[in-house]
């Protein structure tokens, strides 16, 4: 269903400076942050990768491309050895070293400044400088794949000492020009921009609208240029009125996790009929209108270039799922309910028509709907049925380290398998590519056939724009070129069709 | 303005088959009025008599060409000096009401707005059509506050309606109505609820306002004494037809239609009390009772001291009057044997025992057996209540049988039809409603019934039957009544014994045969002479007598007769010493520092 | 008239407000049982379908069909809303009525008490009433409840405090009659009209919160539904002009402007 | 008198404070009760239970409710609202643009909203069951009945994307002169303008209606005074307290109900910055905003019973 990308960004022409373009994007609110820790919002990451940098990035592929790190190097992918870029300066002016990279990632070990990627810090044992451009890092553990962690964009470098994030200091391609959480942010070019092929546009106004008909209009009449996360029912319309949508397979996911630990999901055949129960092409068709790839139930996606291609799909079956449940004498038991949340994008839906479908077979399912604010705190995870969502991990690795090792702290099925782990140990130190693919391989199924998670789709990011911003391309990274749409776009000035296709 | 005919002039107001429907609600529309005919001349005086309802004030406003909410003027033709009343546009209406026509309202007391100081009220007409500027509005205004023997003309046009008493703001009222020097003046029922020794200062200001300034009136009314002083001419409305018309004396005297022969009847004083009560133990006692408003001053006294000393005994079995001008406190007093005004010093005592002030204190029975029925029919019903709901809780609360049938025993008592059980009170006329008023005391099965002022908003045929009831019941069920009035024929007729207070003292106690004979005290002898009668000079008799303008009153002296300031007959002792109260040889109790010689 | 008291006890049901009231209650209770599909299924593959045969009113976002969600949302609006709204104004009205007839401390606490009630976001106190005691719809009636009865009790304070000192009043209160007696039996049936006026209006504020609170996720649970949240769920469909906004938005407007001039009418006569 | 006014209205205001109190403690209890902290909110997903008991420590959340209360409570009664536990900084700095922007906009929207329902509800008052009365009241009840961001996305929809006339979002940052102003501001305050419309004019013609059918208006019509006069020159004064108390309740509403408009357009007030600052369970800020809209709700209706207090002295003075 992944139609082509709208012809406008396909147009190749040179890109240009100048020009202020204004984005919006879905969420917004008082907890939006310059504290690369602490940003864990759409907006957040979009708002970081304009003032920040990375040591690596993350390509469309999701490769780890060096930023300001030039080279990245281990020979037992325990310790590695970071040799930084020169000529590299902070907004204030300061040169980048070594000191401000290890600030910056010592910082994460610290519980009190609440970095989302804590868990990940943990994991390295030693930060410390090797000279001014030089850095060691060394894990716990050997991973091979530690250069995608560090293109977290969490991971970004700040000055050395930052406490303070009311203005954001980075090397990025924009300086801050104003920022109000839940409000707007204003970018001004970086003119000492250390990439001079890294950024077009003279300013950029990050605004977030959570109103999704608010997004829309907002796009269709001129307010703003970008929109993230077009509503797939309107990508007709959108791309009517002369506006043009962009797709990205993105490997973001919305899944039902069943726990192992506790209730009906100690039941392999329960978990089984449940996947079952799940009617795919419906939940592509009237949710995502097409705009998704079908998921089996593990979680990479389809494009991913680890992605087990062997696995059976599963598919809707509920007689095969009705026959499991009465086997398992779930099918006439009253069951814990169904929980879900506007939180997780599409959750509700999927629990609505899953209740149908169950209702159809004679099973009785209560579906809970639970407030999106607090839900990742205090229902996720903590109910024996409940969805949750997943937005694509730097890497395989990281998917199947964070999401369904035993001790992984968001293994949401509660899964223990200790073949996985071992699995999992091999091949973080597998240097053969091939290999390694194999060892993921077989990880895949496992989890198709043995974890409590129901994955029904990929979700498609879909974002709309104005013919004249020129320069985004789809990223699996997630929306807007995986959230770093800012050092790409440039303003075609000669476009002033201005709508009219 | 019109064409003079050399023979008969014109009429200047001239309605012929005029008729007024109304519509309550939603429901549906109703005749209030139908084929009204009449004709006024120029400087003529014509009086509208007629019962309650009979739509009256319906015609007085169609005059104006206006009808009140859910009215409508549906027939006929109207012509006011010269105008076609019903034929005008808003704007020719606008500039000949007030102008051409004046409107003296009913109820003076809630036809001004409370938010305005009255001057402002007053000069409006003149301004509002241009008549004159500012200034001289003012100036002609205090002249006219003149005219009406008002207090303190040049000041009181800066007082609020509420800083006003009634009798002043319906002389205002009538100085609003003549600044524009109208062509027409409409009393309606200027008087009603005045006193009469007020009434008589009303009234001898617009005869004088007519003098100078020679309008045409209509005058509505339903006290035929008063149309004997004012009118020249009478037509006698029932049911919203015209009975008859003819002038004044011809209507007074020789009545040709049954129902005005019986409003004649019913206006002439008549006993309606013939047997003497037995004498035993009071049934209600009051004595030297303190009542007053505001704070308590250190001494112990109200600060202000509304009733003073006033003691009265109530025998079982008769009815007890007590009269005195307005505001002299005769509400007060009922309120408080009623136990919803509290008294500061004194003590009551009913059926031998003591009398808590506070209701809430005074034993079930107690409240049972002493009902208060009040001076407004309409504010005393729950208007959201049918007749017979209203009757029913009582029965109910009081453990009496509450079967349809006792309710319509009850108000066969009263002599209401039993069809009149599910109606609404404001489905009822003034005197139906007064009956309710009256049954739902007698369903309480009382001894003592409080009456305060109920005969006052009726006209004579109702208030008469009223009071021909009361006698009945009181035969009948041995009830005793408290009876508050300031009308004196009606006292007369009905009352064993009478207490006279004025300013809040009893200045006067008597039992009805005294009050016949020499001596009275200076104020009942004033009250007396107020009482109107059918005689057509009575007006100029007592103008004359006791000069005009008698309104002049200063404040009582702090220790002495509070009658002093208005008394003609005030001596020295008056303003300091409280004046003794003496036992003349007629067993009246009067306090006064004269003797009965000079009393008599 | 006095004979036939139980033909006049009937009376009351001809009255436009009854009606509509029973009207739309009836629609409530047996719009379940006469929805063409059940209310989670999707019909069809095309989502903001327009009018057709076989969807009288089209499909919703999902593609489901609108008429059964509508007959769904209308039964739980209506019974949810009236419920509170019922409760509310009841609470409301009577502790407004009682504080104007005792005055004092009684009334300066209990208004004091509402004034702060009042001045809490509802949304707020939604929302922690349903985190505190749990989703269900016992919870939501009641949290809707006191969240509109501060409102109704300073409406029927005010028009008491005119009532409760006219006479009738007072001779009630001499006879001695309980507090329960003069607020429901002598003061409140003239006030009615008023106070059914506010009765509709707060019922409109109801169905409002309902959608507002399903939208927060606190609501109804699915497949349950209200008319608010479907005209929000389905907001995206009004750039196609799809029944699937309209036609909730509109039955709402049916439902309560309807009832409120019905009540209007009510008031006006008395 | 005036002494007997002034000590009605002290224990007035007074007792408003008494009813500010509690919704102070009350607030503060009930958002502490809400499950969840800001730690939690803060790490969201990527919470860890020994990430969130360390930042819970060191923003002393840790602490029993009673004792971060009397903490807060001490620092309010020194004039110090405390910081915000997401952002770190002042409260009162992050409440002060949103809370002008908000009261700019109720500002505008009273401009014209007031002046409107006291029309409206005066001429349907005037004409008073006519068809120009049901008129007026079927549609008030039209558009109070239709949820607002209904109304807000129609209008969008045709003014914004339709006819080009006006922006889609009313961006305080994007206003540099008079016309953009205007154009930023019509739609919201029309959005607001029909919600509280609807109400105000709807109470303000029983008010109305209350005052015309008094005998003392029919008295003024018989004096020959037009109808505009007699309701700026007689009516009025005698309906002012209890239209301010209508436009009070009304306007109360303009600060905090708002969030619906504030969201449609993305208007950053005051409202939004409450429910999110319950989302994010940042209780400083949460009490804050609660405190704001409580004191303006109890300084409009306070203010509408000092009116209604003064007006009825002025009538009582004997
Ligand atoms: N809107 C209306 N619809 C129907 N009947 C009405 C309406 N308004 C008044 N009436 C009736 O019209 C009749 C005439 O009223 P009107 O006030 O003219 O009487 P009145 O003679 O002045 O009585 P009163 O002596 O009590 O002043 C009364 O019976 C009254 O109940
Ligand atoms: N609540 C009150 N506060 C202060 N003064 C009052 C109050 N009620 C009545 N008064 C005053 O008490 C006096 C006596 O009033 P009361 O009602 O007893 O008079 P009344 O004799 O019944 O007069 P009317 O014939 O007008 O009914 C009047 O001067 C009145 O102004
Ligand atoms: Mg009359
Ligand atoms: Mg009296």
């Amino acid at each position: 269903t992944v139609s082509s990308n709208s012809v406008y960004s396909q147009t190749n022409s040179a890109p240009r400076h100048g020009g202020h373009v204004r984005a919006a994007s879905t969420t917004g609110s008082l907890s939006d942050t310059l504290d690369p820790a602490r940003q864990s919002m759409a907006t957040d990451y979009m708002r970081g990768n304009m003032f920040y940098d990375g040591l690596v990035t993350l390509d469309e592929t999701l490769t780890a491309r060096p930023a300001l790190a030039e080279s990245l190097e281990s020979t037992d992918f325990r310790t590695w050895h970071i040799r930084l870029r020169s000529g590299v300066y902070f907004h204030d002016g300061a040169p980048l070293t070594s000191a401000d990279v290890v600030y910056s990632i010592l910082r994460h070990k610290d519980p009190t400044v609440g970095s989302q990627v804590h868990y990940q810090a943990m994991a390295m044992r030693t930060i410390r400088a090797d000279g001014p451009l030089g850095v060691i890092i060394e894990l716990d553990t050997a991973n091979i794949t530690f250069p995608s962690v560090l293109g977290l964009t969490n991971f970004a470098i700040i000055r050395e000492g930052t406490t303070q994030f009311d203005k954001a200091n980075g090397t990025g391609p924009f300086t801050c020009a104003a920022f109000q959480p839940g409000v707007r942010s204003l970018a001004l070019r970086n003119a000492n921009f250390w990439n001079p092929g890294g950024v077009w546009v003279d300013s950029l106004e990050l605004i977030s609208i959570s109103d999704d008909m608010a997004r829309h209009n907002a796009l269709l009449s001129g307010d703003v240029d970008i929109i993230a996360a077009v509503d797939p029912r309107l990508v007709a319309l959108v791309r009517k009125r002369g506006l043009a949508v962009m797709e990205s397979p993105t490997g973001t996911y919305t899944n039902l996790a069943i726990r192992q630990d506790v209730g009906p999901g100690r039941n392999a055949d329960f978990i089984r009929a449940m996947k079952l129960l799940f009617n795919r092409e419906q939940m592509r068709d009237s949710i995502y209108l097409g705009y998704c790839r079908m998921g089996n139930d593990q979680p990479l996606p389809p494009e991913h270039r680890d992605f087990n291609t062997h696995l059976p799909q599963t598919r809707y079956d509920p007689e095969q799922a009705k026959f499991l449940l009465s086997r398992s004498g779930y099918l006439n038991q009253s069951l814990p309910p169904l929980i879900c949340s506007p939180a997780a994008n599409g959750s509700v839906e999927m629990a609505v028509l899953l209740q149908n479908d169950a209702r159809r077979i004679g099973l009785q399912l209560d579906v809970r709907r639970m407030p999106a604010d607090g839900y990742w705190s205090q229902s996720w995870m903590r109910f024996p049925m409940g969805f949750g969502n997943v937005n694509p991990r730097a890497s395989a690795d990281m998917t199947f380290a964070l999401s369904f090792a035993s001790t992984a702290p968001w293994n949401e099925s509660h899964w223990r398998n200790a073949q996985f782990d071992q699995l999992l140990v091999l091949s973080r130190s597998e240097p053969d590519e091939a290999k390694r693919r194999a060892l993921y391989d077989d990880m895949q199924t496992l989890i198709h056939t043995d974890a409590g998670i129901a994955i029904p789709t990929f979700i498609t990011s879909l974002d709309g724009y104005h013919p004249r911003i020129r320069g985004l391309r789809p990223r699996q990274g997630g929306q807007l070129m995986g959230y770093n749409f800012a050092r790409s776009i440039w303003v075609d000035e000669t476009d002033t069709a201005g709508g009219q296709p | 303005m019109s064409l003079l005919h050399p023979t008969a002039p014109p009429p200047l107001i001239s309605v012929q088959n005029l008729s007024l429907t109304g519509r309550r609600g939603r429901g549906p529309e109703t005749p209030i009025v139908t084929n009204v005919s009449f004709n006024v001349a120029e400087g003529e005086m014509l009086a509208l008599i007629g019962e309650s309802g009979s739509g009256k004030t319906s015609i007085a406003l169609a005059l104006t060409g206006y009808a009140r909410q859910g009215c409508r003027i549906s027939g006929g033709t109207l012509r006011v000096a010269g105008h076609d009343v019903l034929h005008m546009n808003a704007r020719e209406l606008h500039a000949f009401r007030g102008m051409t026509i004046a409107y003296i309202a009913q109820n003076a007391g809630a036809a001004f707005n409370p938010a305005l100081p009255l001057m402002e009220q007053v000069i409006e007409p003149a301004l509002v059509h241009h008549i004159m500027p500012r200034k001289e509005a003012v100036e002609q205004a205090i002249a006219l506050f003149e005219l009406m023997a008002l207090p303190s003309p040049h000041t009181i046009g800066a007082r609020y309606p509420h800083e006003c008493s009634g009798g002043q703001l319906q002389r205002i009222m009538a100085a609003m109505a003549l600044i524009t020097e109208p062509e027409v003046v409409i009393f309606d029922e200027p008087t009603t609820a005045l006193d009469v020794t007020t009434q008589i200062e009303v009234l001898e200001a617009f005869r004088l306002a007519m003098r100078q300034c020679g309008f045409t009136g209509v005058y509505v009314t339903h006290d035929l004494a008063i149309v004997a002083q004012m009118a020249d001419r009478a037509v006698v409305l029932k049911n919203g037809t015209v009975q008859e018309e003819g002038s004044t004396g011809q209507i007074l005297t020789a009545p040709t239609q049954a129902y005005t022969q019986a409003l004649v009847a019913a206006s002439e004083p008549h006993t309606r009390n013939h047997d003497p009560v037995p004498a035993s133990a009071p049934l209600l006692d009051v004595r030297d009772i303190l009542v007053g408003y505001g704070g308590i001053t250190p001494e112990g006294r109200p600060v202000h001291t509304i009733l003073n000393q006033v003691s009265l005994p109530v025998l079982a079995g008769e009815t007890m009057g007590i009269i005195g001008e307005s505001g002299c406190g005769k509400s007060t007093l009922i309120r408080a044997i009623a136990g919803i005004q509290p008294w500061s010093a004194g003590s009551m005592m009913f059926e031998g025992q003591p009398l808590a002030a506070d209701i809430n204190l005074r034993s079930p029975q107690q409240r049972q057996h002493l009902q208060l029925v009040a001076q407004n029919a309409d504010l005393v019903l729950n208007p959201a209540m049918t007749v017979q709901a209203t009757l029913r809780r009582v029965l109910t609360f009081y453990g009496e049988d509450a079967s349809d049938n006792a309710i319509r025993h009850i108000l066969d008592m009263v002599r209401l039809p039993a069809a009149l059980a599910s109606r609404l009170p404001t489905q009822l006329s003034g005197g139906q409603k007064q009956r309710v008023n009256l049954a739902r005391a007698l369903a309480a099965r009382p001894r003592l019934v409080l009456c305060d002022e109920i005969t006052a908003a009726l006209d004579t045929v109702v208030a008469a039957a009223i009071l021909d009831l009361m006698m009945e019941l009181k035969r009948e069920l041995s009830l005793s009544w408290l009876f508050v009035t300031h009308n004196l024929h009606a006292l007369r007729s009905v009352c064993d014994h009478v207490a006279v207070l004025y300013a809040g003292h009893c200045v006067e106690f008597s039992t009805i045969t005294a009050l016949q004979t020499a001596p009275h005290h200076p104020y009942a002898r004033k009250l007396e002479a107020s009482v109107p009668e059918m005689r057509p000079d009575w007006l100029d008799g007592v103008i004359r007598q006791h000069g005009s303008k008698q309104d002049k009153a200063g404040p009582p002296p702090a220790n002495g007769c509070c009658y002093m300031p208005r008394c003609p007959m005030a001596i020295a002792a008056c303003t300091h010493t409280p004046p003794p109260v003496w036992q003349a040889p007629s067993n009246a109790f009067i306090a006064c520092h004269r003797t009965a010689q000079e009393l008599s | 008239m006095m004979l036939s008291r139980p033909l006049h006890r009937l009376l009351p049901l001809r009255q436009t407000p009854v009606l509509l009231a029973l009207f739309w209650l009836l629609l409530a209770v047996t719009g379940p049982l006469i929805a063409p599909c059940p209310p989670g299924e999707v019909v069809s593959s095309t989502v903001f379908a327009p009018i057709s045969s076989t969807h009288l009113l089209g499909t919703d976002y999902l593609g489901r069909d609108v008429l059964t969600r509508l007959l769904f949302g209308t039964s739980s609006t209506v019974l949810l809303c009236a419920v509170a709204t019922v409760l509310a104004c009841g609470a409301g009205t009577f502790l407004g009525i009682m504080a104007a007839l005792k005055q004092g401390l009684t009334d300066t606490l209990l208004s004091r008490f509402m004034d702060g009630v009042i001045s809490i976001p509802s949304l707020l106190s939604g929302l922690v009433a349903v985190a505190t005691f749990g989703s269900s719809v016992p919870v939501l009636v009641l949290a809707m409840a006191c969240i509109y009865m501060p409102g109704s009790y300073r409406t029927s304070r005010m028009l008491a405090l005119s009532i409760v000192r006219k006479d009738f009043i007072l001779s009630a209160r001499m006879r001695g009659e309980k507090t329960g007696y003069l607020v429901l039996r002598e003061i409140l049936p003239n006030m009615t009209g008023p106070v059914l006026a506010d009765v509709g209006l707060r019922f409109i504020y109801a169905v409002r919160l309902l959608s507002n609170l399903s939208f927060l996720g606190v609501g109804l649970q699915p497949p349950q539904t209200d008319l608010g949240s479907l005209t929000r769920e389905n907001l995206l469909g009004l750039v196609y002009g799809a029944p699937a906004v309209i036609a909730p938005a509109l039955t709402i407007a049916i439902l309560t402007v309807g009832l409120n001039l019905a009540l209007d009418g009510k008031g006006q006569r008395q | 008198m005036t002494a007997r006014l002034g000590e009605a209205i002290a224990l007035r205001v007074g007792a408003s404070l008494v009813s500010l109190v509690f919704v102070v403690v009350a607030v503060f209890f009930i958002t502490s009760a809400l499950p969840g902290d800001v730690a939690e909110a803060l790490l969201g997903q990527a919470a860890t239970p020994d990430a969130i008991a360390a930042l819970r420590h060191s923003l002393r959340l840790d602490q029993p409710v009673l004792l971060r209360f009397a903490g807060w409570a001490g620092g309010l009664l020194r004039g110090d609202f405390g910081t915000s536990l997401v952002s770190h900084q002042p409260v009162l700095s992050m409440v002060h643009d949103r809370l002008l922007h908000s009261l700019l906009l109720a500002g505008i929207t009273t401009l014209f909203a007031v002046p409107a329902a006291l029309l409206l509800g005066t001429l349907s008052a005037i004409f008073r069951n006519t068809v120009f009365d049901r008129t007026i009241s079927l549609l008030t009840l039209c558009v109070v009945s239709v949820p607002e961001f209904l109304i807000a996305t129609l209008a969008v929809l045709v003014f914004a994307v339709e006819l080009h006339l006006l922006p889609a979002l009313a961006s305080i940052s994007d206003i540099h002169s008079i016309g953009s102003f205007l154009a930023a501001f019509s739609m919201p305050v029309a959005t607001l303008g029909c919600v509280i419309v609807g109400q105000m004019a709807r109470m303000t013609r029983a008010v109305m209606v209350n005052v015309l059918s008094s005998s003392w208006v029919e008295m003024a019509m018989l004096k020959g005074i037009s109808p505009a006069f007699i309701i700026l020159r007689h009516v009025l004064p005698n309906v002012i307290a209890p239209l301010f108390n209508v436009i009070a309740l009304s306007l109360s509403y303009l600060l905090g109900g708002v969030v619906i408009v504030e969201s449609v357009f993305h208007y950053p007030g005051i409202a939004s910055l409450m429910v999110d600052s319950v989302a994010s369970r940042d209780i400083p800020l949460v009490q804050t905003c609660a405190i704001i809209f409580c004191a303006a709700y109890l300084l409009l209706t306070t203010l509408a019973d000092i009116v209604a207090l003064c007006s009825s002295q002025e009538r009582t003075r004997a």
